[in-house]
């Protein structure tokens, strides 16, 4: 049976209670912000509370929110840490989903962005070891009690964090030499379009 | 319906005894002995559609070098290079007017991945699809294709295909046949192609086109019957409006009006003329009465004559009838759960309607090993 | 017209040098049909261009194609054993031809043990297989050719024993003999047994030659042609590509001659007796060699543990009881 | 990729080893046999590092890796055009489909009405391209346990529906059809009977493959009890699609939070009850009949109308965060996109089915035969450019 958002919201307040700093309602999504070292515990009620009943693990992945324009905020230098309200750090983001009552929800767990750590989820959902891992050579996350924490997709010597936005892809000049007369980007830098 | 797959499910687990190895030998034999159509390639070419990404070519008196496409293209893979030219002033005492003129133009094949965004940003319609895609290399170094080249290929560039029906080609009223007259409003003939992008700038006008045999697909049509002609459906002879090759100009009209009423307002209405079942689909509908509505089984078989009656090919009749006998079992259940309670039994879920759904027509879920009913 | 008188030994090689021109020609028309008919099956038209109608060259090419090829001999390989291998292979198949009777009298050597003769140098082949696997120092090569080997032998068994119960019905073991015996056809006369025991070399014949569904040492999606992996060239082909459809057109042949009556016509009756007995041989070959290509490529492979249990298991004892029965019906039978 | 094998190396050089030999008790060596990067049976650049005693496999280790494109890093350096084309090439059996997650993210972000002619069209291609996937699945499941038949009856019937859909986008496998707000552009004549033909012709035919395979006993020798996937496992690595519904997993989104129309057609959603490879492939193999019936009824109530919604002429996503989810063939695809407003996304994590599909891999591997492991990885339907993004 459809447990609507908005109830589900409720159930979830009521269930997790303090342990979750902010709740709230995105596109039809609950939107949870976890501190880590209430992370595991979240997740373990949200899989074994009959009520919620989140047993489908979706993904675990992470946002480098350094660089995000939050309202009011100019444009900032990629991988400066933190904005005034602390919400420009990295953050690791869990989305669980609930197949008997067809409810999603987003787990936020905001980090130090200097060295990001976080408490595995590998006990309670054996298939985010892959994930885990991806996150940690990407973001740079150490995944705490991880039973393989060893690079997914990269070789082991690739030295740096590819996902962080301090992590520049090299330009398109600078892989090619502009094939016309004005290369648009530097028109775009010097005030252009 | 879900019941029954668990059921076949379970039957499909059963160990058989050899039948199986037997039926499956069946097949193969069956195969053997029908003949089969293949295309032997070089000799005999596949009729692709004018859509077919395969080369891009460039008509150079409409590309005024605004670099659109370089900069929008995701593999970086087309080169121009131009200068600037002064004209002089076209009216004595007008300032010199600066031209930029096309020095270098090239796409290198190598790289690109025919994603078409080229095509659809430029905005002067200076390059187009062309279907040709005969034009591998041994060096592929020889894969980039310069200015020159990429004009050759403009005569392969087809006319736009004409679209169905129910496309909203701007211009033209779209063809949503009101409720009284089923007179197809004026149909474009086929000669102007009526592409969705502005007029003026895609004809091509591919002066050294070959002719394009008639439409791509009326071509692809025969084709496919050829094809097909093994097969125990009646291939239908289509011929679009316009190019008549066989067949009386009036039996072509009737075909097209045949072909407009896919709307389903009018498929609502032509379905059920008699009992105003469905008023114009007003957003609250009052829940018609029981007794004059409808049963599943005779809408499906009038809309199914009544469609083949009017020409339309049988797949898109057959499924028109299916589609009608789906609404009219809907439209009986909210009738009886709109229904006093006393009267009628406690309302089915709308999803299993009373009348077992007769399984037929060739899209009813094989059952094990027998074949389908009009196989 | 010139009298050729021969002595015994020359009309023996002369029979020799024929065989040797059959078999390979054979293997080659063999390899063609075989690309046809699964093309065919498939839906599809198969070689269609090589040496004008319909590809009729097609094996020819492929087989000038294979010659023309670099003859690899791997370094860590054991030389000796790795090139005498497909020899191992490929000359039992060509013995087989010696005692198989195309018609009444053309046949290169009528044994009176021609059966036993038959299965004798039908199971050499399995120790070829095994030479090549183990001298090619490859880790595929060397599981195919255990697993080959672990097959040929649970297999031969059942061959051995439908041959034996034919022996029984016919009371000879000499081919010309069985044939002789065969006024209705054995896998018609004795009405239900005789099928049986048809099937039964069927199946056995199909895991000898390891034609799918028992074609476990030679699984494409696993070792990659078995323990042929690692052979090029000429060795490859005789090895393996002529081994192969030889083998299979002799095992027609036998099954022919065993159960469908080799030369004599397909049912007793008068006027069939017109037709030469070496057309009669040709079509009941062509319709076995037909019949062991269709079941070819209609099946799925068999996990290696479960072909063996198969054998031991379900064909073994089969037979058995088929030895049974055919001893009852040889005795109390009509 | 690190290759770690803690038991092979202890027990080699350890005293462990001496004294097993010594009491006289028959060590088998354990084998280290890689499957892969190169081989036959898997769907593209898949390293499996099998730890293998005797013909049981210990302990399988998938490696991936070998096609990762950075897809994360590369699509916040493109706009959504240029992405749509780059996405369709991660699942590239179901090229339409990967489009659709991000036409429809993008549309609720900028809250675009779609007309519902688009809407009808998306589901019809979607469907036929599924139709197309789950040929190709069957086609090379069989051709894995060595039926090399239902190849070439597949890409027959495939190469009808790739044709109705070259008519219509231009492609055969990429099609970059979908815009957000609506397709690119309209279909010709004569799309609709051309393509209910086609799908026809697949479900007249399916008979055929059942008898050729589902019926087949050496088949369901090889394919009944083996590797079987229970509920609870599945439900912990995130399997879904085909896979997940082998092993009775009650999930699909068209029917759950129904997109696009899908809640105007009534269809069915078949699912296993043992979840081993047999189930698996019948599921997919009977989705087929489900998408056709779709396919049919989308065509047939086609409404007229434009085929784009009201959309600026450079895509521009409002700041926001949505994760939207669509049925991919293979299982749940699903776009967490973060915008920050502009015409580049500012982050978007792409959760492919068949990455937590093969997660699953060596939990079903475990003390398996060699060669059944070809069977399970032939029924693990995955997609190596999914796997790898």
């Amino acid at each position: 049976m459809r447990l609507e958002a908005a109830d589900a919201l409720d159930r979830v307040k009521g269930a997790l209670g303090d342990r979750v700093t902010d709740a709230s309602l995105n596109h039809g999504q609950v939107d949870l912000t976890v501190e880590p070292d209430r992370f595991v515990e979240v997740v373990t009620i949200l899989r074994d509370d009959i009520a919620l009943g989140c047993r489908f693990f979706t993904f675990l992945s992470a946002v480098d929110r350094s660089t995000y324009k939050f309202d009011g905020d100019e444009h900032r230098e990629a991988g400066s840490a933190g904005s005034q309200n602390g919400k420009g750090g990295i953050e690791v983001l869990v989305h669980l989903y609930s197949p008997d009552m067809i409810w999603h929800v987003n787990l936020h767990v905001p980090l130090d962005f200097e060295s990001p750590v976080c408490p595995s989820i590998t006990g309670v959902f054996k298939g985010a070891e892959w994930h885990e891992r991806e996150a940690a050579e990407m973001f740079g996350i150490h995944f705490t009690d991880h039973p393989n924490l060893t690079t997914l997709y990269l070789s082991e010597d690739f030295e740096g964090h590819p996902m962080l936005k301090s992590f520049k892809l090299p330009a398109r000049s600078y892989v090619k030499a502009w094939p016309g007369a004005k290369d648009p980007d530097e028109a775009a830098a010097a005030g252009g379009r | 319906m879900a019941l029954d797959i668990d059921q076949r499910l379970e039957k499909a687990r059963r160990p058989g005894f050899g039948i199986g190895l037997l039926k499956g030998m069946a097949v193969l034999l069956k195969h053997f002995v029908k003949r089969n159509d293949v295309i032997q390639y070089p000799e005999v070419k596949q009729d692709l559609s004018p859509r077919t990404r395969g080369v891009i070519a460039l008509k150079e008196e409409n590309c005024t070098v605004c670099m659109l496409c370089a900069r929008e293209c995701p593999d970086w893979c087309i080169y121009i290079d131009s200068h600037k030219e002064t004209l002089p002033a076209k009216r004595e005492g007008g300032r010199p007017r600066k031209r930029n003129v096309l020095d270098r133009f090239a796409i290198d094949y190598a790289l690109c991945m025919y994603c078409g965004i080229c095509v659809e940003v430029c905005p002067y319609d200076a390059l187009f699809w062309s279907r040709e895609f005969e034009y591998a290399e041994y060096d592929i170094r020889q894969l980039t294709h310069e200015k020159e080249k990429l004009s050759d290929w403009m005569s392969t560039v087809l006319p736009p295909i004409e679209l169905e029906d129910g496309a909203d080609i701007p211009g033209q009223p779209t063809k949503a046949v009101t409720a009284e007259s089923a007179t197809p409003s004026v149909e474009t003939t086929a000669a102007s192609p009526a592409a969705s992008a502005p007029d003026t700038a895609t004809s091509p006008a591919p002066e050294t086109a070959k002719p394009a045999p008639g439409l791509a697909e009326e071509v692809k049509e025969q084709q496919m019957d050829s094809a097909a002609k093994p097969e125990a459906e009646p291939e239908v002879k289509r011929d679009p409006e316009g190019t008549v090759e066989e067949g009386t100009q009036a039996e072509v009209e009737a075909k097209t009006e045949a072909e407009t009423p896919s709307t389903p307002e009018s498929t609502a209405v032509t379905q059920t003329p008699s009992t105003p079942a469905e008023p114009a689909p007003a957003p609250t509908r009052p829940a018609p009465k029981l007794e004059d509505l409808e049963p599943a089984e005779d809408a499906y078989g009038r809309v199914l004559d009544e469609q083949t009656k009017a020409g339309s090919s049988p797949q898109v009749a057959e499924a028109r009838a299916k589609v009608a006998r789906v609404k009219a079992e809907r439209a009986l259940t909210q009738a009886r759960a709109a229904a006093p309670t006393d009267t009628a039994p406690t309302p089915e879920p709308s999803g299993t309607p009373e009348a077992t759904e007769p399984e037929q027509g060739s899209v009813a879920p094989p059952d094990e090993g027998t074949k389908g009913p009009n196989d | 017209m010139i009298e050729i008188t021969l002595t015994a030994w020359q009309m023996l090689v002369v029979k020799l040098l024929i065989i040797l021109i059959i078999v390979p020609v054979g293997a080659l028309v063999g390899g063609y049909v075989l690309h046809k008919e699964m093309a065919h099956m498939q839906h599809r038209l198969g070689p269609m261009y090589a040496g004008g109608w319909h590809g009729w060259a097609q094996t020819l090419a492929d087989g000038i194609k294979f010659a023309y090829k670099e003859d690899i001999i791997p370094a860590s390989a054991d030389k000796r054993v790795f090139s005498l291998a497909p020899a191992v292979i490929f000359v039992p198949v060509l013995l087989l031809y010696l005692v198989i009777p195309i018609d009444r009298n053309l046949i290169v050597e009528d044994l009176d043990v021609g059966l036993f003769f038959l299965l004798a140098i039908g199971s050499v082949g399995s120790i070829g297989v095994l030479m090549a696997g183990w001298s090619s120092a490859n880790k595929y090569a060397l599981i195919g050719a255990l697993r080959s080997a672990g097959q040929l032998i649970a297999y031969e068994l059942p061959i051995v024993f439908s041959a034996a119960a034919i022996a029984m019905l016919a009371g000879t073991l000499s081919l010309v003999g069985i044939v002789e015996a065969q006024d209705w056809p054995f896998i018609l006369w004795p009405p239900g047994l005789g099928l049986a025991l048809f099937l039964l070399f069927l199946v056995g014949a199909m895991a000898e030659m390891a034609l799918p569904p028992f074609d476990m040492p030679v699984a494409e999606s696993e070792l990659i042609t078995g323990p042929f992996t690692e052979y090029t060239g000429m060795r490859f082909i005789f090895g393996f590509f002529f081994a192969e459809t030889a083998h299979m057109i002799a095992f027609a042949a036998i099954g022919t001659t065993l159960f469908l009556g080799g030369y004599k016509p397909i049912v007793p009756w008068g006027p069939l007796d017109v037709i030469p007995g070496v057309l009669w041989f040709f079509v009941k070959t062509s319709f076995m060699v037909f019949l062991l290509l269709w079941i070819r490529f209609s099946f799925p492979r068999l996990r290696e543990d479960q072909l063996q249990k198969f054998a031991w298991k379900v064909l073994i004892p089969l037979s058995l009881v088929l030895i049974l029965v055919t001893g009852a019906w040889v005795l109390y039978g009509p | 990729m690190t290759i770690k094998d803690p038991e092979l190396q202890n027990l080699q050089d350890s005293s462990a080893f001496a004294t097993e030999v010594s009491e006289g008790r028959l060590v088998t060596e354990q084998m280290l046999l890689n499957v892969g990067p190169q081989h036959p049976a898997t769907h593209g650049v898949f390293r499996l590092l099998a730890t293998i005693d005797g013909e049981r496999i210990v302990r399988a280790e998938p490696i991936v890796g070998y096609m990762h494109r950075g897809y994360e890093k590369l699509v916040e350096q493109r706009d959504y055009r240029q992405i749509t084309n780059l996405i369709s090439r991660m699942d590239w059996l179901s090229g339409i489909n990967n489009e659709l997650p991000l036409a429809l993210a993008l549309e609720e972000l900028m809250e675009i009405e779609v007309p519902p002619r688009a809407q009808y069209l998306r589901v019809a291609l979607a469907e036929m391209n599924r139709i197309l996937n789950h040929l190709m699945f069957f086609q090379s499941f069989s051709a894995e346990l060595g039926a090399i038949t239902p190849t070439f009856y597949a890409f027959r019937e495939r190469e009808d529906i790739q044709y109705a859909m070259e008519t219509v986008t231009g492609g055969r496998m990429h099609f970059g059809f979908f815009r957000p707000g609506g397709l690119k552009e309209d279909v010709p004549r004569g799309f609709t009977a051309m393509a209910l033909a086609a799908v026809r012709k697949v479900i007249k035919r399916l008979p055929d493959y059942e008898d050729l395979l589902t019926g087949n006993e050496i088949f369901k020798q090889r394919t009944i009890d083996i590797g079987v996937l229970d509920k609870e496992v599945a439900y912990s690595y995130g399997v879904s699609g085909p896979i997940g519904r082998g092993s009775s997993i009650d999930m699909d989104v068209r029917r759950d939070e129904p997109y696009l129309v899908y809640d105007e057609f009534d269809f069915d959603v078949c699912r296993g009850t043992h979840g081993d490879c047999f189930d698996r492939f019948w599921v997919l193999l009977h989705e087929v009949i489900e998408s056709a019936k779709i396919v049919e009824q989308a065509l047939a109530g086609l409404p007229p109308g434009p085929i784009m919604g009201k959309v600026p002429r450079v895509v521009e996503a409002p700041k926001g965060e949505v994760y939207i989810r669509t049925e991919n063939p293979l299982g749940e695809l699903g776009l967490y996109l973060v915008s920050d407003g502009g015409k580049r996304p500012y982050r978007i994590k792409i959760r492919t089915p068949s990455f937590s599909n093969v997660s699953a891999l060596p939990h079903v591997l475990e003390n398996t035969l060699v060669a059944d492991m070809i069977a399970i990885l032939g029924s693990f339907f995955f997609v190596l450019g999914d796997v790898d993004r």
